[in-house]
């Protein structure tokens, strides 16, 4: 019962905030909304059973990538970065004119179609399977399948890292005289 | 006796409830409770008694940035060194522990390149290196 | 019970809002904000379905890895979007028209 | 695996009559249970934090040979009650430049991210609300949402100090968060695990199991962590966000009345969270120093005073240590956490792992004592 509560409540979050993220004009607002839409995967993630990917959902995002994201919003003037031609609702003129809209609506509709079509085959390929209450730890066998199965992975995203850390600080960094 | 379950989680979206609530409530009372003379001179900005000039919503320097961006790349190899962390007891109690050993050496050992990288460039310098120059956008 | 479906739903509706969000929007930083939230869905569907069809843990460690590879990519992408505004005195897309200066 | 309070409870005879009582409905039960102790904890939390406001004064004037607040109840305990009505009945002003809902929101995450972090602290064996197999890692992470509440408001008031204030307070705390997570990082390597039940349960007996001597790094680690768990508080002498000699007030200057108030609250419980994680951590947690076979309520309670008492301890520290310290200027600020602490934590965490190995996982108590 709990998981099911747990579940509507993050279902709620991600994609109200998702849908927040699109409409709203204000950039600062966006990554509030992103933020909550962020902490919902989590609480997803949660009810998945997959505990680590969670709490590392809201470390690197809530704790990281978030922050970031306003020191650079901040950074590029911290100003609302709104014209007529950000915003989805004003359909704006550069987008494009009704045909182009009616295309891109039968389009979605194929789409839609197509993706309903593809989850119900899911289903049936799967029935729902019922999972009773058990929460194994997965930091243990998270630990195990990044020191064996995937340990190349493992070191090399350490290079990534790596790689990233110095090339988005030559970017950044301020040009001397 | 109960199983170990997802109840470990309850407690954790019940607190954070509480939070919620707990500011809700303190707002309400202080609607209620409060006296409510509002005036334009008591809702400026505070600026020891001068008029603001502008908003504060204006351009920060570079390195909060780049502070930011150290961070980040920090957290997340911390994050992945987590579970091997928590093996390592495990792995050496069962004889693997020069192989871990070997492991979360040379991931650590990149992480220093990183920081000595950075130290070395000067970016964790907070004044001297940093003299922003608008010249060098034009070249 | 929860469904493998609802899941999928989920991160369909997450990777449409960010798919919108990449092309409504004319700014730099919201258009990572945008590639955030499909990387979010991609990771979301991998803990599903190790979940509901393999049981077993790979999808944790894919999605574990998209994590580090969207904050590496915010990173880069965000120190892009600072040096393009430093150079151009906007961060909008329509600005960036050459690969150079 | 994930042992709560209610599974702690549910091994005695009363649980059984109680789950008659709810129609055997394992789940209310379970709700009951936890809001009860959320409850608990809360208004103990909050008691402690609100004492704290009073302590803080208290010792102040001690250190300065003042008398401090005594007008309030007896020796002026009561004053924190005072503050709160006080509080209460302020005019809730926002700026006109303000962002609304921004200035709404940021109180309330940094309350949110506070009270969450509560849900894993080891009051003892037996009465951690929840001990997740993620613990300490899942404390970190969300105490990391008050970096971004003080972010947040600061960039809300759209005031210079407040905006300041909120710039320096968010680079300073995840500044900090890195060799406080690579402590961390070395004592789940000793542990062997990341909840706080393990890592409490490695620290049996007497205080030379603790983590703090089990190796001469684990020792600096604790140093290094505290350090920058002051930081990460925004504690004297890593006040900056908040310094009034040069930005008034820091990043909550635009708020008045309850706003405040709930900044002032969380943050103080903050710190006490901060203290009860280091004794959790490396002072042998909720321990008693005997080992005791017998597991009956009475016992818990003498672990939640152990801890509490430890946990007090290292809060007066804090208040003695700001109350002394001058405070840092913001580049020998920076310079501490990155070239200092950062590194030296690094090397606790190669070392812990090299004596992990070489030592075959033994203390130096062990060495010493000979087991």
């Amino acid at each position: 019962m709990f998981i099911q509560i747990l579940f509507g409540l993050s279902a709620l979050l991600t994609i109200g905030c998702a849908i927040a993220v699109a409409v709203t004009k204000n950039i600062m607002h966006s990554c509030v909304f992103l933020l909550g839409s962020l902490i919902g995967i989590a609480g997803l993630y949660a009810t998945l059973g997959a505990d680590f990917v969670a709490v590392t959902q809201i470390m690197v995002y809530v704790g990281g990538v978030v922050i970031l994201m306003l020191f650079a919003v901040m950074l590029t003037g911290g100003k609302d970065y709104v014209s007529k031609a950000q915003n989805l609702l004003g359909l704006a003129p550069n987008m494009g004119n009704k045909w182009t809209y009616t295309i891109g609506l039968l389009v979605s509709l194929v789409f839609i179609l197509t993706n309903v079509k593809l989850v119900s085959s899911v289903i049936k390929a799967n029935p729902a399977k019922t999972f009773g209450n058990e929460f194994p730890s997965t930091v243990n066998q998270l630990g195990h399948l990044l020191v064996k199965d995937h340990v190349l992975a493992f070191e090399l995203s350490s290079v990534l890292l790596l790689g990233a850390l110095v090339g988005a600080a030559i970017i950044a960094r301020p040009r001397k005289q | 006796m109960i199983p170990a379950t997802f109840d470990g989680l309850m407690p954790i979206v019940i607190l954070m409830s509480i939070a919620v609530l707990l500011f809700w409530g303190g707002h309400f009372a202080s609607v209620i409770l409060a006296p409510k003379k509002p005036s334009h001179l008591k809702s400026t900005p505070y600026e020891c008694g001068e008029q603001p000039v502008g908003s504060a919503w204006s351009m920060f320097n570079v390195r909060f940035y780049v502070v930011g961006l150290i961070f980040i790349i920090f957290d997340v190899e911390s994050v992945l060194m987590f579970p091997v962390a928590s093996i390592f007891r495990e792995m050496n109690d069962m004889g693997q522990g020069g192989y871990a050993l070997i492991i979360f050496l040379s991931f650590i050992s990149i992480l220093i390149e990183g920081i000595a990288y950075c130290w070395k460039k000067g970016d964790l310098d907070w004044v001297k290196s940093y003299q922003v120059s608008l010249n060098d956008n034009n070249k | 019970m929860i469904s493998l479906a609802s899941y999928l739903v989920i991160s369909l509706i997450l990777f449409a809002a960010g798919l919108t969000v990449m092309i409504a929007r004319k700014n730099l930083v919201a258009i990572l904000l945008g590639i955030e939230l499909i990387l979010n869905a991609a990771a979301l569907n991998f803990v599903a379905y190790s979940r509901y069809v393999t049981n077993n843990l790979d999808g944790h460690i894919f999605s574990l890895f998209i994590i580090v590879i969207a904050a590496a990519e915010a990173a880069v992408g965000l120190a892009i979007v600072i040096r393009f505004f430093q150079i151009k005195e906007t961060v909008h897309v329509d600005e960036a028209t050459q690969l150079r200066n | 695996m994930n042992q709560t309070v209610v599974s702690y409870l549910s091994q005695y005879e009363f649980y059984d009559s109680l789950l008659a009582l709810f129609g055997n409905n394992q789940g209310l039960l379970a709700f009951t249970i936890f809001l009860i102790v959320a409850l608990i904890i809360v208004g103990l939390c909050a008691t402690i934090g609100g004492l704290g406001t009073y302590a803080e004064r208290k010792i102040s004037a001690d250190l300065q040979q003042r008398i401090g607040p005594n007008r309030v109840g007896p020796y002026g305990l009561l004053q924190f009650l005072a503050d709160g009505v006080k509080m209460m009945t302020k005019e809730d002003v926002m700026p006109f430049t303000a962002d609304k809902m921004l200035f709404y929101l940021a109180p309330m995450l940094a309350l949110v991210g506070v009270f969450a972090t509560l849900a894993v602290l080891p009051f003892s064996s037996g009465f951690a609300m929840a001990d997740l197999n993620v613990g300490v890692f899942y404390l970190i992470a969300i105490s990391s949402l008050v970096g971004l509440a003080v972010f947040l408001g600061g960039y809300a008031s759209n005031s210079k100090w407040s905006m300041l204030g909120g710039m320096r307070g968010a680079s300073q705390i995840i500044s900090y968060e890195i060799p406080v997570t690579i402590s961390i990082l070395a004592i789940t390597l000793l542990a062997g695990g990341m909840s706080f039940g393990t890592i409490v349960g490695m620290q049996k007996g007497l205080p030379i199991n603790w983590f703090i001597f089990h190796n001469p790094f684990a020792f600096i680690a604790f140093f290094v962590f505290f350090t920058g768990a002051l930081a990460e508080t925004n504690r004297a002498p890593f006040d900056l966000p908040e310094a009034e000699s040069e930005l008034v007030s820091g990043y909550h200057t635009e708020y008045t009345g309850m706003r405040f108030g709930f900044f002032a609250l969380a943050e103080y419980i903050e710190v006490f969270v901060v203290c009860g994680v280091a004794v959790a951590l490396f002072l042998g947690g909720s321990n008693l120093p005997v080992d005791i076979k017998l597991d009956i309520i009475p016992i818990q309670i003498i672990e939640v005073v152990i801890f509490l008492t430890k946990t007090l301890l290292l809060y007066y520290v804090v208040i003695w240590i700001r109350w002394t310290l001058p405070r840092l200027r913001v580049d020998q600020l920076m310079s501490v956490c990155w070239k200092y602490l950062t590194p030296m934590a690094i090397l606790n965490l190669v070392g812990c792992a090299i004596w992990l190995v070489v030592f075959n996982g033994k203390s130096m108590a062990d060495m010493v004592f000979g087991h």
